[in-house]
């Protein structure tokens, strides 16, 4: 009981707070004092309270693209069980609907951009579904291997691992599997090195180019989405990086959210040492993805 | 008997080489109604006394009176109306067609013998001749230009075949012997008819105009 | 009246359905009318038929006389069957009441009479093929629907690239009814009858030469790549409703011939599932890919049918293996989710293909180029098409996933408890399909923005013109069924599981296979999901409007980033948002660019065009066939017009027969 | 019967030519061809008429044999719809005499009927000989100079390949005599004392046959007078020719494979009549491949279809039934083909497809007849051909000839590819206009030359649908007495 109300609450208050900590160590390491941690949240209070300007050239699709980001992430986020606590409501096969609940996001956001009539954000919108097509398969073989491993058909089952923990020898396996998973965090969420949140040109960016026309509470709704897909792939990546758990509740949680912060200063580090790839060579970077998944997944069967 | 049948089928063979031999296609009627008229009467010979019906002299007479005559006159009276001479230059020259000719015979030879005949000896040279006449025919019909080459060509070949003929006469009905002198006639008739046309619209003889048909 | 009678009735009636028009010289627009509602009543029948077949046990195939040398006219009905008789009752109905308001026949006299008969025709050949339980009168009715459909198809012949499409499909659909002749030729020489039933005694030899057959005959029809080569010709040059039918229920047929005979075989040997297997991951992807290319709205959505049939040959090849390898679970959840997909995409096939068809008709133009800015005209055609957008992409809550959920059920459960030996084969499949999934995205979040979203490319409209009220009304109202079918579908597919299991289990030979699935697959958390996903949306949505109207903005453009006179050709139109997807999927596409960069300091009018041709039809077997007709007409010298030649054939003939045939006596 | 089923059409060919009015005279073709189709009724209902035991009736010349009736009924239904059908063409073409036409075609129908009946081999030579003279001057009806030329090679080409038929029934006999018998041309003494014949010979005369009545059915490669007599021939005489003469040629081949096939020479037949059918359909298919004249396209067909039935009998027992059936079947669709084809050509007074085009909209009827009668002659369902080849294709997948059917699948590909293109260029798209396109611009579809077509193509379809009962009855016969197995 207790569980699923920190669960919860978890889940819907500490995303964005990712956010600002990858931001306070961007700006660590760029020497400034950076935001404060709940900038996020502040920004997201503010957008809606603001007004928002509409494009005469849109329709309902242009409102639905947040809404449907917003609505499936937080559907997606129930699925998925944090740390050893189970998801109260999994059943056989939700990996699948879990998986495709992304894609319902990537349709509604795509065509939201192409809705404005505007060409960058259709730029943005062909580049988003283009690097999809790399990041499906690649999360897809990963859960696969997870499957695998757990003989398991559902999230619970398939993250939280085989009954005594996964065992030494497929320590290799799992490493590849990481590796994508940790890829896949960065390109879904429009990190560094795929995408640059913050850049000023629009010809080079993605996500944020896709939003350019949203303003107010459609803009944060979107901001708000974006942290809980971050949270949540995170929170994927956590159950392969650190698959243990003490019987004790309180260090559970506190493990679980220090690999929360883990995850959110690691991604600042790289977003600050590394430099955003060419166009194209992003593909590359997440054929790489896929292959390590791949091989995983070869490395498990053999 | 047997040595005139013989001796009949040897003129037949040389005939077929004269034939090949010949630019003047008024000689070339001729030698091949000379042919027709000699092969006429052969059946007669070949079965002797007891062969010799009513039936069959009638058709010896028929196969004489019309190789020998109705045909060549048929066919003089339409060169005449295309006023030709000559075979000019043909597929095959004179001599090398003597010389297929001559081939022919040979191989008609090898060809009755590896067959092999049961029919009693009187097969023996009869066989390789009407073999032999039939090439000479194809022979004709393949190398020359003018129509009524070709058509002197087919009456070589019905030849040949008249002379397998004279070995099975007991099996060909009165009727049906008749019926394939009718056929030749008609036939040789209904050609030159044709080959008449070929004159008026041609204004020539020569069958190489005669290749407006093709792919 | 039993089941099987009722489903012949409605074949008779649909058969008939074009005479009204036929009879009444093409033009009149009752007779239409009339032909319609033929049309809908042979569906209702048939289905009055049919359903029952899923709860009620199996009648016995009905066999009447028939005075053919081979074959008989027996006719049965299973599961199986069924599955494909219920599109096969409902689409071509809900077309023709389309087709009333998409295909005046008034306007075209001459070309109603041939479709109004061919489209009667080729429902009730459909309907017959799925119930033909002898090979003769299988190859009968399915003729007579090949060629109702090439009727159908090029009804609007006086146009050349109809022409040429149409002429593509004929000599397509032939090589396929060879292909079958030699296939019942050889069941016939293994079985000893034409008679289709199931035998155990086939060798295995033949056997896997009747698959093989099977694959290409069907194939051709089904368009597994690289057969596909007839199919987006066809579908894009056919008239609306008849794409639909084509698409949505035609091709799925080719599925029911490679089913039905695996069904009949003795235990398929594993290559024949890997083959399926294989050939469908293969048209998936490649069909998908082409289909981000294509300049032509029909065409994408053609190119889509080739993606689906290949999830359905996916599904189908897992059963199949798990046929061979003794996986009853494979089998249930490969073939279920297969048979699933069939109908899912008979619905949202036909739905998007009826939207093209209203777009064309307002737009007067398939070109991508020249639309956008549709969903301002047309509001509801834009929600349905997004709809069927959507739930063709498998995206939840609507019935495209709710088939593809089967098939991944299949692919984890192959991975979780499979031996170790195929494990990897599956995981490819299940990554495939994934890859599948978001291309599918790309492909159709491209096709509706283009059309609906955004700016109108082009001012005037082509010779498109604004359909009449009614008109419209005739063609929006099957499309509002449709889309209303993939929701509910999608909602709650637990409904159709004891159908689909009931075939899966026909099919597999596995006995009673419904209960089986239902227990294999649990659909319970799709209605409380789906509904809380939609409920949130609408929540979310009604807040934004709120918000928006409350901000009473004032008319505003998008923000241009600076550009002074941003013009609507400036739109990322189709060909630029597939350009970067086509870059990076090469090894699917040959995408040819032409174009003039303006160059120097007063720079001529620059152009750029790209075009995807079908790179299997207009890159390997067009230049083939040209070469094959040259080194054919090579040959056409031996007949030069010479007697004297001819004569010399006709004795080497006999030389050559005679040293051949006497001389080694 | 049999005399009246001969004499009289002859005898009204006679009469055709005394005559004088060139537009009554067509008329009197209906006259004999109801008549005979009457006579031939009388034959097969009432069984004494059909005057035949199997085993020799002293020298009995006349006689109707299972496969006999086949064509028999074959050549007189044929004929009797034609026959209409050239009133109504001559009534287009008062332009030329038609004494010779008429006499003509009379004539040729007397012949025919000797084929079936003769039980006498010379005799059948004689009267097949008899019908390429009589076949003749039809060809020339138009008196243009190509159909001088066609008329010439059909002749020289024609009479050459029937001699050498002669030349193979004398080797026939010869073989009997050899084998110590009684030289003999009578089918039944031939085919009971079959063993004892000696085998050079035999096989010398199956072969010289096989070239000779080839020729007359237009077996490639002695099929090159074809094309161009087909093509220059009205449409009426190419549907006699395609349908009936190919059949009687078929038919006289047809006694020499019964008697190989009784010497147990069956296999040695069929390594010779497998190869040559498929020579002969690979040929067609590869001259139809970009036909521009729709007439020579169909006389390639015939050649494909003639082919078709000596792979028939290749295969032997299984598939003699289809191979009657396709006899018939070919026939008449054939006869569908050249009609309609015919009445197009009248229309657009040309046949190329340069100038031949959008049939469909020009001559509604025929063309929409030429469209399903190419689907049936290419073997779609539910047209009667389907059923006659693919009796044969499964007969020969049985029999275990792989790639001998795999091959026959091919060429029917091709075909289908060759003609279809130039059939639908004819039919689809515009009628061009008349300045490029000079044709009788008043010509419409009348009774007389669609109601045969219409019949003939009711036929068809139910050949595909449904055999009636003693039909089927008289095919299995005629299989059964070709088989050997009466």
């Amino acid at each position: 009981m207790i569980d699923t109300i920190v669960r919860f609450s978890l889940f819907l208050l500490f995303p964005p707070i990712m956010l600002g900590i990858v931001n306070r160590v961007k700006s660590i390491f760029a020497g400034r004092k950076g935001p404060p941690i709940l900038q996020t949240w502040r920004d997201i209070a503010k957008l809606a309270r603001k007004g928002l300007v509409v494009s005469s050239t849109t329709t309902w699709v242009f409102l639905a693209g947040p809404a449907v980001a917003l609505a499936t992430m937080l559907i997606a986020g129930s699925l998925v069980p944090y740390g050893p606590f189970r998801s109260p409501f999994g059943f056989t096969g939700d990996v699948i609907l879990f998986a495709y609940l992304f894609g319902l996001s990537r349709f509604f956001t795509t065509s939201a951009a192409l809705d404005t009539g505007s060409a960058f954000e259709g730029m943005g919108a062909s580049r988003e579904v283009t690097f999809a097509f790399l990041t499906e398969p690649a999360l897809f073989l990963a859960l696969l291997s997870l499957a695998r491993l757990s003989g398991s058909l559902d999230l619970n089952g398939i993250l939280l691992g085989p009954a005594g923990g996964f065992s030494p020898a497929t320590a290799a396996p799992l490493v590849l599997v990481a590796l994508a998973l940790g890829i896949v965090v960065l390109a879904e969420c429009s990190r560094i090195p795929v995408d640059d949140p913050n850049t000023h040109l629009e010809l080079t960016m993605i996500h944020e180019v896709m939003v350019l026309d949203h303003s107010g509470p459609l803009f944060g709704a979107i901001t708000w989405a974006a942290s809980l897909k971050f949270f949540i792939l995170s929170t994927i990546l956590l159950h392969v990086v650190i698959p243990m758990s003490s019987g004790n509740a309180i260090v559970d949680w506190l493990i679980f959210l220090a690999g929360l912060v883990a995850v959110s200063i690691g991604v600042g580090v790289i977003e600050s040492i590394m430099a955003r790839f060419r166009m194209r060579r992003v593909p590359w970077f997440l054929t790489g993805a896929l292959l390590c998944s791949g091989s995983a997944f070869v490395l498990l069967v053999r | 008997m047997r040595d005139l049948l013989n001796a009949i089928l040897v003129i037949v063979m040389i005939l077929n080489l004269f034939a090949l031999g010949t630019s003047r296609i008024n000689s070339v009627i001729r030698i091949v109604a000379v042919q027709g008229a000699l092969l006429g009467p052969v059946p007669l010979l070949l079965h002797g006394a007891e062969g010799i019906r009513g039936a069959s002299i009638l058709a010896a007479l028929a196969a004489v009176i019309l190789k020998g005559l109705v045909i060549p006159t048929i066919m003089r009276r339409s060169l005449r109306a295309a006023d030709i001479k000559r075979e000019v230059e043909p597929f095959v020259g004179f001599l090398p067609s003597v010389l297929l000719g001559a081939a022919g015979t040979a191989v008609a030879l090898v060809f009755s013998t590896r067959m092999g005949s049961g029919g009693g000896a009187a097969a023996n040279l009869i066989i390789p001749a009407a073999v032999a006449t039939v090439l000479v025919g194809f022979i004709i019909l393949t190398t020359r230009w003018k129509a009524l080459s070709q058509v002197i060509g087919y009456l070589v070949l019905e030849n040949g075949i008249f002379i397998f003929g004279m070995l099975l006469v007991e099996a060909i009905p009165f009727v049906v012997e008749m019926g394939v002198l009718l056929d030749l006639f008609v036939g040789v008739f209904v050609i030159s008819i044709i080959t008449n046309h070929i004159n008026e619209a041609f204004s020539s003889m020569d069958t190489r105009e005669l290749a407006s048909l093709k792919e | 009246m039993s089941s099987i009678g009722l489903v012949l009735v409605a074949i008779l009636v649909s058969a008939v359905s074009g005479l009204p028009i036929a009879l009444s010289g093409g033009a009149s627009r009752r007779g239409q009318a009339w032909s319609a509602i033929l049309l809908v009543a042979a569906g209702l029948i048939g289905l009055a038929g049919v359903l029952p077949v899923f709860v009620s046990p199996e009648g016995p195939p009905l066999a009447l006389a028939w005075g053919l040398p081979a074959g008989t006219f027996s006719v049965g009905l299973d599961a199986l069957s069924g599955i494909f008789l219920v599109p096969i009752f409902i689409v071509p109905a809900l077309g023709a009441i389309y087709g009333l308001g998409y295909w005046d026949a008034k306007e075209r006299p001459a070309d109603g009479r041939r479709l109004g008969l061919s489209y009667g025709i080729l429902v009730a050949g459909m309907a017959l093929v799925a119930i033909a339980r002898d090979a003769v009168l299988f190859l009968v009715a399915w003729e007579l629907m090949a060629l109702a459909s090439w009727f159908a198809a090029t009804a609007e012949s006086e146009k050349p690239e109809v022409r040429r499409a149409g002429w593509v499909y004929l000599v397509a659909t032939h090589i396929g009814t060879l292909a079958l002749f030699a296939m019942f030729s050889l069941w016939n020489a293994a079985n000893g009858s034409f008679s289709l039933d199931r035998n155990l005694a086939i060798p295995p030899d033949s056997a896997g030469f009747i698959f093989v057959l099977a694959l290409l005959g069907f194939g051709l029809k089904a368009g597994l790549v690289p057969l596909h080569v007839w199919l987006p010709g066809a579908h894009a040059n056919a008239p609306s409703h008849v794409s639909a039918v084509m698409s949505g229920v035609m091709i799925k047929l080719g599925i029911y011939g490679i089913l039905r005979m695996t069904s009949l075989m003795p235990a398929p040997e594993q290559w024949w599932g890997w083959t399926l297997f294989a050939i469908g991951g293969v048209s998936a992807i490649a069909g998908i890919g082409w289909a981000t290319g294509q300049g032509d709205i029909k065409r994408v959505l053609a190119y889509s049918s080739v993606e689906n049939i290949g999830i359905i040959a996916i599904g189908a090849g897992l059963a199949l293996v798990g046929r061979s390898t003794g996986r009853p679970a494979l089998v249930l959840l490969g073939m279920g989710g297969a048979l699933f997909h069939v109908w899912n995409h008979s619905l949202f096939k036909s739905l998007l293909f009826l939207d093209a068809g209203l777009v064309i008709h307002e737009t007067g133009t398939r070109r991508l180029e020249r639309m956008g800015g549709l969903a301002k005209r047309l509001p509801l055609a834009a929600a349905l098409f997004g709809l069927g957008a959507a739930a063709l992409s498998a995206l939840p809550p609507l019935n495209g996933f709710a088939g593809e959920w089967l098939i991944y059920l299949g692919f984890f459960r192959g991975v979780t408890v499979g031996a170790a030996n195929d494990v990897p084969a599956v995981a490819i499949g299940a990554a495939i399909l994934a890859t599948v999934g978001a291309l599918a995205v790309a492909a159709f979040v491209r096709l509706f923005g283009t059309v609906f979203l955004g700016q109108p490319r082009s001012d005037a409209h082509g010779e498109g013109h604004v359909s009449p009220k009614a008109s419209r009304n005739l063609m929006l109202f099957p499309m509002i069924l449709l889309g209303f079918a993939c929701l509910v579908i999608g909602l709650s597919p637990g409904l159709l599981l004891p159908a689909l299991g009931r075939a899966a289990g026909d099919w597999g030979n596995l006995g009673e296979g419904a209960s089986k699935l239902t227990a294999l697959a649990d659909f319970s958390w799709s209605l409380p999901l789906g509904l809380t996903l939609i409920g949130s949306i609408a929540l979310l949505l009604l807040f934004f409007s709120l918000a928006a109207r409350r901000a009473k903005t004032a008319e505003r453009g998008t923000w241009d980033c600076g550009y002074a006179e941003p013009s609507s050709r400036m739109q990322y139109g189709a060909s630029s948002f597939g350009e970067f997807l086509g870059r990076n999927l090469l090894f699917v596409r040959a995408t040819l660019k032409k174009g003039r960069r303006p160059a120097g300091a007063f720079p001529d009018a620059g152009f750029f065009s790209t075009k995807s041709p079908d790179p299997v039809l207009d890159l390997a077997i067009r230049p083939l066939a040209a070469m094959a007709s040259r080194g054919l007409g090579r040959i056409r010298v031996l007949h030069q017009g010479q007697t004297q030649i001819y004569l010399v054939y006709v004795l080497l003939a006999t030389i050559i027969l005679l040293v051949a045939g006497v001389i080694p006596s | 019967m049999a005399f009246a089923m001969i004499f009289l059409p002859l005898l009204l060919a006679g009469v055709a030519a005394l005559i004088p009015s060139n537009r009554a005279r067509p008329w009197i073709l209906p006259v004999a061809g109801v008549a005979h189709l009457a006579m031939f009724v009388a034959v097969v209902a009432v069984p004494g008429l059909a005057d035949w035991s199997p085993l020799p009736g002293a020298g009995a010349l006349l006689g109707l044999d299972p496969a006999g009736t086949v064509i028999l009924g074959l050549v007189s239904g044929l004929f009797a719809l034609a026959s209409f059908y050239s009133v109504g063409y001559l009534g287009h073409r008062q332009d030329r005499p038609n004494r010779v036409f008429v006499a003509g075609l009379l004539g040729f129908l007397g012949f025919a009927s000797v084929v079936p009946w003769s039980r006498h081999l010379g005799l059948a030579w004689v009267a097949i000989e008899a019908t390429t003279l009589s076949m003749a001057p039809l060809i020339y009806f138009n008196h243009s100079k190509r159909s001088i030329e066609a008329t010439w090679k059909y002749l020289l080409v024609g009479s050459v390949g029937i001699a050498l038929a002669l030349l193979g029934t004398f080797f026939l006999a010869y073989s009997s005599l050899t084998a110590g018998l009684a030289a003999s041309m009578d089918v039944d003494t031939l085919s009971a004392n079959a063993a004892l014949l000696s085998k050079p010979w035999l096989r010398a005369a199956f072969i010289l046959a096989l070239v000779g009545y080839g020729t007359k059915m237009g077996l490639a490669p002695m099929h090159t007078w074809k094309p161009d007599a087909y093509g220059e021939a009205p449409g009426v005489v190419g549907a006699i020719f395609a349908g009936g003469v190919t059949s009687i040629a078929f038919l006289a081949f047809l006694r020499f494979y019964v008697i190989v096939g009784r010497a147990g020479e069956g296999l040695f037949a069929s390594r010779l009549l497998l190869p040559m059918g498929l020579l002969s359909m690979a040929v067609a298919g590869v001259f139809m491949i970009g036909q521009r004249d729709f007439k020579r396209m169909l006389a390639y067909s015939s050649v494909e279809h003639m082919g078709i039935l000596m792979i028939g009998l290749g295969v032997g027992a299984p598939a003699l039934f289809g191979t009657m059936l396709h006899v018939v079947t070919n026939g008449a669709t054939k006869g569908v083909l050249f009609l309609s084809a015919g009445n197009i050509h009248r229309a657009y007074a040309s046949k190329s497809t340069d100038r031949v085009r959008g049939a469909l909209r020009r001559l509604p009827i025929s063309a929409s007849f030429f469209l399903a009668a190419f689907f049936a002659i290419t073997g779609s369902p539910p047209f009667g051909p389907f059923v006659s080849e693919f009796t044969i294709i499964s007969a020969a997948f049985g029999a275990g000839h792989y790639l001998g059917a795999a091959l026959f699948l091919l060429f029917l590909l091709i075909v289908f590819v060759g003609m279809g293109r130039t059939v639908l260029t004819v039919l689809q798209g515009r009628v061009p206009a008349q300045d490029t396109a000079p044709g009788d611009a008043a010509y419409r579809d009348d009774f007389l030359t669609i109601a045969p077509v219409a019949i003939l193509m009711a036929v068809v379809l139910l050949l595909g649908l449904w055999i009636p009962a003693p039909f089927g009855d008289l095919l299995n016969g005629a299989a059964r007495w070709i088989g050997g197995q009466s």
